[in-house]
């Protein structure tokens, strides 16, 4: 049987499936039960300096084609996320996520998830819908640069930076962000969601992030534009609900995959489903481990032919 | 988001409301809605009456349920769902435990299969739909079993097959320490927590890694026994742990 | 019975529904066919300078949340293009796009397509999958103000600018097109499709655009933040299916709305279906004309309460 | 993409071949796959087999096809469609006129009901899929009729209750020319442009305003009868119009 273990960074993961940042993940109990059902490992929701109870529902709302949201970064702040942390047994299979507003609040949280005993983060430059975090600092490629060089510099976490979608060129932004381990690919397209009969938006904060099997093609492309410009270490993460789409991933260059809105039509049977259905493919085209299928169709000349 | 019209608001008590709406909803006891009106938040209701035209009874505890018990016949009201599971279907002797907005769940039950029911309020004043036969408890005795309906229910447990119950968290904390662990019924929990998306995503109403929307909102009593935080500690909007001082919901 | 007649500039319409550009727009034919079938007016397949045969099939590819293509703005070109409609019945039903590398181009085809008799021009600013044109012009402000300038400096035309949702800010190069009659929003997603077997790219320019259900989200948001901005008249586009999906982007200030994509799921009677559906939604409602809706959910204070 | 195996390719003459392929595909005759295979574009083709396994059979023009051809037992071969309408089943007394490759979609109709084939070529080496009473015609003579296969067919035309036409544009064109308008059959004719989407979308095969991929392929005679541009002008990859030179496709 092939093998789908993986790498990201110096991080090596039994298995490419993770669990993307924002979905049942703001209490330990489901992080603990996403590794347990085949999670390759798990990102937390995104954690600031402090408490935010995020926005008044409706927070989410279900459309054809996937999934709007508008949490509004709800978190208990970092020193609650520590205490509930305390005496978490898989730290290692856990990554950070991390948020803030200028290179300070990230310099600050990153050191403290450091003394709690994690050693990698990842970056939430690009959540789409919170004023002053998330993609308003993540647009601009020299404070990502900033606040990746700080991290790097003051402490030796792994650090992930998840790149948002909605820039002109996310390549640039890629570049600027170079001192990273790896990237996340890519966070929710900004988006609204209209209700016909009230007359009112979908979501309470009016503009929402979407997520889900629409905008898999758009993630897609942001994968193949970074992999083939920088061939650094990608997790994709945009739309994933089956094998097959993992598969598309890999095939453009992410080394591991990240899955949230799936989990509305799969639930946690998702790892196994994606684990297996991985491992049955490589094996009946013929590879013997993930690795072999890891950006072959950007590496040079690979798509010539059409 | 679906919409459907109001039919009729029927005060219960003070503070307590039945709406019933014209939708061919399909659901089954003990399933809940995510419902919205303009002005306020979107929560979870249970349906208190599953049958068509189905209905809701809450009390107004904010702005929502507030702005819910404002509606008129003919106004829209728009919602998600049905979500959750629902309560096992019983056979032999059955027995309803309610606590408060509890019955509203265990209403929908009630009207399809026959069994006892014992009611817990805080005073008389405070209870709402009952029923004929109904056993009343109330912590001030106005009305009833002066006591907790957990204290009117324990010296009867032994006679039931089956036993439904919703009520506050604490509420049901105290009837499982209180229940021995050789008791030959079925007892089917519901429980609530703070929910935010009601499918099983956000993770704001889970317990031990289990959600209520998803998982639940009905789980058996052994499952509720395994769950470490139940009666222990909730988390408030932003996901962080409060503790129950005991006795408070 | 609710009127659903609408203006766009000068341009008074029957009804809102129109054809987007480059779909079965390619054939005067079928420009007149849609007319016919109950378009408002149908907007032509981008025509450039000199004739261009487009990228090799496979140029359109469906996947399960709408469309990518690459078709590569294949055209006969301007002179052809005026020639097959010397005789045309309905020039002042039609819209002609246009695209071009430079203001020079623009220039020359706008004034070409005014003495053909047309009155009105869509700026194709937004193809996101050929090199020199497309969004690769349409995402330089200055460029875009200098085109539309131009165009108005020296012809009579009605010109609609259509934008690229592939930029960090879209409002930002809205206020630079601000001398046009008419936004139209949005083009394609710029977006990827991979074939897990064959491992290709599902289309032979590797890049595409993305169109149908899967982009709505995204096109409501490019309506609303443009509207909200400037108040303009809008034509909403992007992955209109249904009826319902329409009285969306007029809620969010769109007075008019292209067709594309849908027709793979509704064909030709997609233009009766929608203006009917807004009809009756109007009429049940309570509203007496299409304009009482529009924008209602964007004009001040329109969303408190949530 | 859909994709199969090559279960068999064979040469039916020197540039006709048959490609039969595993796949539980179901279509109805005169429909056709959009084709691709690495190293091709994506090409239009008629299911020259229907049953299971189907098959289609092309010539070799140009790249893709010669890359078809290539193709081994094993090999995988990709596929969009079955698309397009189907010929409408016949009653009475059936004829099949073929022109050129036309007969590749044809084939599939005559292998579920009985009819006279009439089948034209420039020579005798261009024939493929002959069957037993083939009425043949070869513009040069070499084998059957000496002429057009549209002059073999119109002295029988009166015999005939469904008629069934594949072939080049000016085939067609001068058999509908010189077929008198009271001729008693229904006419059935499967047309062929240039196809880029193969769904209706493009634009790029429409005749008048009616798209051969998703109208038809298959039209009665009237509907062709009615289009002004058939015959006279086709376009080319970019949509312009390129004239018919008389005689030549
Ligand atoms: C599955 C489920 C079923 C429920 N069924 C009923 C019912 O049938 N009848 C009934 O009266 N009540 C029911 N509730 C409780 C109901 O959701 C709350 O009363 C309602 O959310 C209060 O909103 P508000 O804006 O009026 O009050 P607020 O001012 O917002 O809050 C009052 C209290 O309501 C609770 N609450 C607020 N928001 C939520 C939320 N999103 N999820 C859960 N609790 C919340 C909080 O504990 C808070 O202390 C149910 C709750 C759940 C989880
Ligand atoms: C509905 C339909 C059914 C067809 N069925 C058959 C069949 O059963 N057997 C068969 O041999 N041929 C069939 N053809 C023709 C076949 O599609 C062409 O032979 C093929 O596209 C040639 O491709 P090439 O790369 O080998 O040749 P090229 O070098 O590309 O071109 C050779 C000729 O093929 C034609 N052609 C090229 N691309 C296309 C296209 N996208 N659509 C239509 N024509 C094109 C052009 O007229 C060109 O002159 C069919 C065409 C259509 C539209
Ligand atoms: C409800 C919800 C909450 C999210 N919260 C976060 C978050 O806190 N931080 C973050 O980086 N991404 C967040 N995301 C984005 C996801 O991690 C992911 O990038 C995106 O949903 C695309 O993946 P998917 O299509 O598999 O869901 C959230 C997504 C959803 C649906
Ligand atoms: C096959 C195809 C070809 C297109 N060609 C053009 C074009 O030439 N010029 C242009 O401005 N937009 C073009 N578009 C974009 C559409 O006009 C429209 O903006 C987009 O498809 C979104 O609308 P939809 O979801 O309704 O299709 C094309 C879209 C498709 C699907
Ligand atoms: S309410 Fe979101 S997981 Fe239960
Ligand atoms: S091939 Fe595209 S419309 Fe027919």
């Amino acid at each position: 049987m092939a093998s789908i273990s993986t790498r990201i960074g110096t991080f090596s993961i039994e298995n490419p499936v993770l669990l993307a940042s924002g979905i049942l993940d703001e209490t330990s109990g489901s992080i603990l039960r996403s590794l347990r059902e085949g999670a390759g490992a798990a990102v937390t929701k995104s954690i600031g300096v402090t408490e935010r109870k995020g926005y008044s529902t409706p927070v989410i709302s279900e459309i054809k084609t996937g999934l709007l949201n508008a949490v509004g970064l709800s978190n208990p702040g970092i020193e609650n996320f520590v205490e509930e942390y305390k005496n978490f047994p898989e730290k290692r299979k856990v990554v950070v996520s991390i948020f803030g507003g200028n290179v300070e609040e990230f310099s600050i949280l990153a050191r403290r998830v450091e003394q709690a005993g994690f050693d990698k983060v990842e970056l939430n430059l690009s959540c789409p819908h919170v004023k002053g975090v998330g993609s308003e600092v993540g647009q601009d490629p020299e404070l990502v640069e900033e606040i990746i060089a700080e991290i790097k510099g003051h402490t030796s976490l792994q650090v992930w930076a998840k790149l948002s979608p909605n820039v002109t060129d996310l390549v640039a932004l890629a570049k600027a962000a170079q001192k990273a381990d790896a990237y996340v690919l890519i966070n929710t397209l900004r988006a609204i969601g209209v209700e016909i009969y009230s007359r009112k938006f979908s979501l309470s904060n009016v503009v929402g992030g979407y997520s889900g099997p629409g905008i898999k093609p758009v993630a897609l492309r942001a994968v193949y534009d970074v992999y083939k410009e920088t061939q650094k270490d990608i997790v994709g993460v945009g739309g994933i609900t089956t094998w097959e789409d993992a598969v598309e991933f890999f095939l453009l260059g992410a080394r591991a995959i990240e899955v949230g809105t799936a989990f509305i039509y799969e639930d946690y049977p998702i790892y196994s489903k994606i684990n297996k259905g991985l491992s049955d493919y490589l094996d009946s085209e013929g590879f013997s481990r993930l690795d072999d299928i890891v950006g072959v169709m950007v590496k040079d000349g690979a798509f010539k032919g059409h | 988001m679906e919409h459907s019209r109001v039919i009729e608001i029927t005060r219960q008590n003070k503070d307590v409301f039945t709406l019933r709406f014209d939708s061919s909803i399909k659901a089954k006891p003990g399933q809940f809605l995510m419902l919205w009106v303009p002005g306020g938040k979107e929560v979870p209701m249970s349906l208190s009456d599953t049958s068509n035209p189905a209905a809701i009874t809450f009390r107004t505890f904010g702005e929502t349920t507030r702005a819910i018990s404002l509606l008129k016949a003919g106004d829209r009201f728009y919602y998600r769902g049905p979500y959750g599971n629902s309560y096992p279907v019983p056979s032999g002797k059955v027995a309803y435990i309610a606590g408060g907005t509890g019955l509203a769940s265990l209403n929908a039950m009630i009207m399809k299969y026959a069994g006892d029911v014992f009611v817990g309020a805080r005073t008389k004043e405070d209870l709402f739909l009952l029923g004929d036969g109904y056993n009343v408890a109330t912590d001030d005795g106005s009305a009833g079993f002066k006591g907790t309906v957990v204290d009117l229910f324990i010296p009867n447990a032994w006679k039931y097959d089956y036993v439904y119950v919703c009520g506050p968290e604490q509420m049901v904390k105290a009837l499982i320490d209180k229940l021995g662990k050789d008791i030959k019924a079925r007892i089917y929990i519901s429980l609530e927590r703070l929910m935010k998306c009601g499918i099983g995503i956000c993770d704001s109403c889970s317990i031990n890694g289990i959600r209520v929307c998803r998982d639940g909102t009905i789980f058996n009593i052994d499952q509720v026994r395994n769950m470490s935080e139940f009666g222990v500690f909730k988390r408030n909007e932003s996901g962080k742990i409060e503790f129950f001082v005991n006795g408070k919901r």
